[in-house]
């Protein structure tokens, strides 16, 4: 199971994401943004950063790569894809995902371990959740609050195309504390929370038995390699 | 961006040939910062009068923040006062950009802090951010990955109305610059006191690990090795020198209006720090200087000093953001996010691949020479031609008059004793009310929570820990830890001492973690070098550190003067910023600070 | 070289969080008769060459594709500037 | 309600990292005749009542003063919208 991790000039949780996916028993293979090859990979991780510094509109510049185009076809064809921060980002930019993600409403960038609920368990990516499941898993962001239009709200509610909800705190200020969202298909999913740092037991959130103990984001990456084996 | 430079009209530069044929020249070095004798001995170093270029050179370089000339005499105890059990582990002592330790496993770990106080003060987000990212810079130079950051804050009063526009704009500028680069933010500190109102302290540090073999020197040797100034183009930041040479020159013209803030780019930065590990990596260049205070002043100077032999540079070959600099304004201009190079020719194309594979641009400047010489053309004429030990190396060292305050024992005397000492319980519940209400007790976490912790994923402890902890090796489990501490208001009562507690303290909340300290780096921030009593402070204060370290037996790694901190007259309190590195074998057994389990019990240790 | 100017701003139906709080601001400050305050971007683009209507058009079709995002922006403005601010300076 | 604009510029002589990216963008998609970018920003200010010189000189002092950084930016521009372009949706 080869799951590509996307480097852009300005990504910085790539090599977290990597190591997310060993962790998860896959083995993941650095792509880069400026070639039109996915190396033949079954499923794709566009990394947290600052790509292109997040100037004009964070991600915006980063959806225009060479490498988004593959993307964009893969992902269209099925194939499984998770954008994690800045990668929600370049998924929101590449129309991929709906509505955008703009400036936190307190206006500063916030670090923090954040509680969610997984609302819809059935994605590639969160099948290895029960629905209605709180976890934990660090936040990290200056632009993560989610807007959309109130149609477009609506039919991602009503098509449970919520995928994570902000619990006890809206960290942003993000519409329906909405943390994540996938595409109808399902195979697409974009989190705001950073999953690749809540995989390893003493690098993680502090939970309730030990400090930095947290490790419910690796269930993101098992869930995808389960989804493939079953599909395979 | 297509690249304008065309020789600017005001810029017709004062070459060595008109130097030497205009003597009687009057320069305005007064107005760069230098003294009569100190140009005097320019003059004489020369055998002429300086070109405006070697002037701009010498000045920015004979600055106290370049030539540490009020401090040098203090600073070589630190390389005095050792014992072989001090040497051991260090690989790169003081002098160069960062201290590299051995850490054991093949592995070296290199840090340095740094102060960006003034530019703080004046414009509080950029001036901190490129605090930030100076710092990064000096790391990359050794031929290391840039893993951590930390910062240790002064501010003024929290009540004073300008406080809020220097603590926010400080805060989110170190956020903005080291969150973007991918650096997690370990910690630091922060300290509300009217003394530091119109001039905060902001010094920033940073650590990088290396493999052995990796590490690299930043020095310009073996003739026909070419030197490429790579990164961001060189525009008109940090120069408020340069135009007074500029407009005492060419009248005509008039000053121009440079700004003396810089902006940073962390985005550049970031691809600047994948491209040189791809460089070192790729084994395709010689060293990598970064360039600071002092631009490329600084950097082909250094360069050169550090090799063997000389180096010619053609300045109109340098990347402009704005065409309109002038020969001197570009040897001192302070853009950020730029670093110059020693390639030997067969490696070039190569190292250009790797500069174009990240969209850094790049420019062939000059070579390595060996006629001990640094010589600047500019558009064919020769303006700068000087020995760079004389500009880099062998400036000015003063011994700056020392005296033992006026005040210093009436503050003595006044010693907590004299305090009333409540015993009713409704003052004593107001007392403990107030402590918990004042700022530097309060809670710091809405600093550190715009910081990423977790970036990297190495993360073993942060925030709210008394020292931060990063794992280098996943395999063993091989970390360091990392923690700055300083009290400015010990040291105002007694400076030695004061160094010491700050040094002390450091280092406990290093070896509590579990780790074992290794080796230190400090920013000594205070008041003029020309006070008399500052300078005895400083004496003091250096005296301590030398020999507290002699007694912990970790070394001095490097570090930061930082001078001319003062409102009006009224210097700060002297604040040596210590940071204290450890090594722990596996970041699996640490300590982390605070209880963890029930029941355990609770012991007091010390006197 | 002529300069054009692109102006955009969020949409008028989405939340605006920045220009939320610069409004607070203005009333903190006791400036109460802003009522609201909306914060977009101005890009100045220096063009090399004549500006003709087909450079206009490349440039309303970046400002649509690249400059803005359509689903949270709009593209408000796009003009010529006369006096380039840039050189006023 | 009226509305007026408020531009604010980086300093032409300073570094406009965001600007440089967004150059960049247009270099990569071949849009060479555009050779530098600069981005600022654009404030739509909504005034309760009518806008006379008192007012304007009020926007004017905010300007400087709340919407942009004298140090690193410059205010290129006030001016008050005819039609308010957040009402033409
Ligand atoms: N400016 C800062 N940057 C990063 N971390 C900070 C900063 N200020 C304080 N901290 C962190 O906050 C915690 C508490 O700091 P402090 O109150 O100074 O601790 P203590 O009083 O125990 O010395 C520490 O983990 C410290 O590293």
């Amino acid at each position: 199971m080869r799951i590509g991790v996307v480097t852009f000039p300005g990504s910085l949780d790539d090599r977290d994401a990597a190591r997310a996916i060993r962790l998860a028993g896959a083995e993941p293979v650095a792509l880069w943004h400026g070639e039109h090859d996915l190396h033949g990979v079954d499923a794709l991780v566009l990394p947290g950063g600052f790509s292109y510094g997040d100037y004009l509109r964070c991600g915006a510049i980063a959806s225009l790569s060479p490498i988004m185009a593959e993307v964009i076809g893969a992902a269209n064809s099925g194939m499984p894809v998770l954008g994690i921060c800045n990668g929600f980002q370049m998924l929101t930019e590449a129309h991929l995902l709906e509505g955008g993600l703009i400036r936190n409403d307190h206006g500063s960038f916030i670090c923090r371990d954040q509680g969610l609920r997984v609302e819809n368990a059935l994605t590639d990516w969160t099948g290895g959740f029960a629905a209605g499941q709180e976890i934990t898993i660090p936040l990290k962001n200056g632009e993560g609050g989610f807007i959309a239009s109130a149609e477009t709200l609506e039919r991602l509610e009503g098509e449970d195309r919520v995928v994570v909800r902000y619990v006890g705190v809206n960290p942003n200020g993000s519409l329906n504390d909405i943390a994540g969202i996938s595409n109808a298909r399902g195979n697409v999913v974009g989190l705001m929370p950073h999953p690749e740092h809540a995989v390893e037991p003493g690098f993680g959130p502090d939970t309730a038995d030990a400090m930095r103990s947290g490790t419910d984001g690796i269930t993101f990456f098992t869930s995808v390699i389960e989804r493939m084996l079953v599909s395979a | 961006m297509t690249a304008v430079t065309t020789t600017p009209s005001r810029g017709i530069a004062d070459t060595v040939a008109h130097a030497i044929s205009t003597p009687e020249k009057e320069q305005p070095f007064d107005a760069l910062g230098l003294t009569p004798g100190e140009y005097a001995e320019i003059r004489q170093i020369l055998g002429r009068r300086p070109t405006s270029g070697e002037l701009a050179m010498y000045s920015v370089m004979w600055s106290e923040h370049c030539s540490y000339k009020s401090s040098k005499k203090y600073l070589r105890q630190f390389g005095e006062k050792v014992s072989p059990a001090m040497k051991k582990n260090l690989m790169v002592g003081m002098g160069e950009n960062a201290g590299v330790l051995d850490v054991g496993e093949g592995w070296a770990v290199t840090f340095k802090i740094e102060s960006h106080n003034h530019p703080s003060y004046i414009e509080p987000f950029q001036g901190a951010a490129t605090g930030v990212g100076g710092i990064v810079r000096d790391i990359i130079s050794m031929g290391a990955r840039p893993v951590a950051v930390m910062d240790a804050l002064r501010f003024g009063d929290i009540d004073d109305p300008d406080t809020a526009r220097v603590v926010h704009g400080v805060v989110s500028g170190i956020s903005f610059y080291g969150n973007c680069l991918g650096l997690p933010n370990i910690g630091g500190e922060t300290w509300f006191d009217r003394v530091y109102q119109g001039n905060p302290l902001v010094n920033a540090l940073s650590v990088g690990v290396l493999r052995h073999e990796d590490l690299h020197l930043a020095n310009a040797t073996g003739a026909g090795n070419q030197v490429v100034l790579f990164g961001a183009r060189t525009g008109g930041d940090g120069i408020g020198g340069a135009s007074i040479l500029a407009s005492d020159t060419f009248s005509e013209g008039g000053p121009t209006k440079r700004p003396a803030v810089q902006v940073g780019d962390p985005f550049a930065e970031k691809v600047l720090i994948e491209c040189c590990l791809e460089l070192y990596r790729e084994k395709l260049v010689e060293g990598i200087q970064d360039l600071g205070a002092a631009g490329i002043s600084c950097a082909t100077s250094e360069l050169a000093s550090n090799g063997d032999g000389g180096m010619f540079i053609e300045l109109d070959k340098v990347l402009l953001r704005d065409p309109t600099l002038t020969a001197e304004e570009i040897l001192m201009s302070e853009s950020q996010e730029r670093m110059m190079a020693v390639v030997t020719p067969e490696k070039l194309a190569g190292f250009l691949a790797v500069t174009a594979k990240w969209d850094v641009e790049t420019s062939v400047l000059g070579e390595v020479t060996d006629t001990g010489r640094l010589v600047i053309d500019w558009h064919g004429e020769e303006i700068v031609n000087v020995d760079p030990r004389t500009v880099a190396v062998d400036g000015p060292v003063y011994d700056r008059p020392v005296a033992y305050p006026a005040w210093q024992d009436a503050l003595q005397a006044d010693s907590a004793s004299a305090l009333p000492r409540p015993t009713d319980a409704a003052t004593l519940r107001e007392q403990f009310l107030a402590l918990l209400g004042s700022p530097n007790l309060a809670d710091p976490s809405w600093i550190t929570d715009q910081y990423d912790r977790y970036v990297m994923g190495n993360t073993a402890l942060s925030f709210p820990d008394d020292a931060g902890m990063i794992r280098i090796d996943e395999e063993s489990g091989l970390g360091f830890v990392i923690a700055t501490d300083a009290n400015g208001r010990y040291c105002q009562l007694d400076p030695y001492r004061g160094a010491q507690l700050a040094l002390a303290e450091a280092h406990r909340n290093v070896a509590v973690t579990g780790a074992v300290p290794v080796g230190i780096s400090d920013c000594l921030n205070f008041g003029s070098p020309e006070n008399p009593e500052v300078m005895w402070q400083f004496s003091q204060t250096v005296d301590g550190l030398a020999d507290g370290c002699l007694a912990l037996e970790i070394p001095v790694t490097g570090g930061n003067v930082s001078f001319y901190n003062q409102t009006g007259d009224q210097p700060i309190h002297p604040t040596p910023v210590v940071a204290v590195l450890g090594v722990i074998d596996d970041v699996a057994r640490r300590v982390p600070s605070g209880w963890q389990d029930d029941g355990h019990n609770i012991y007091l240790l010390g006197v | 070289m002529p300069t054009i100017v692109v102006e955009v701003m969020p949409k008028a139906e989405l939340l605006d969080p920045q220009g939320k709080a610069v409004a607070g601001a203005l009333g903190r400050l006791g400036k109460t008769r802003f009522t609201s305050v909306r914060l977009g971007k101005r890009f100045e683009i220096t063009v090399d060459g004549h500006v003709d209507d087909a450079v206009l058009a490349e440039v309303q079709e970046l400002a649509d594709s690249v400059l803005s995002n359509s689903v949270i922006e709009d593209v408000v403005g796009i003009h010529v500037l006369e006096a380039p601010a840039g050189e006023t300076h």
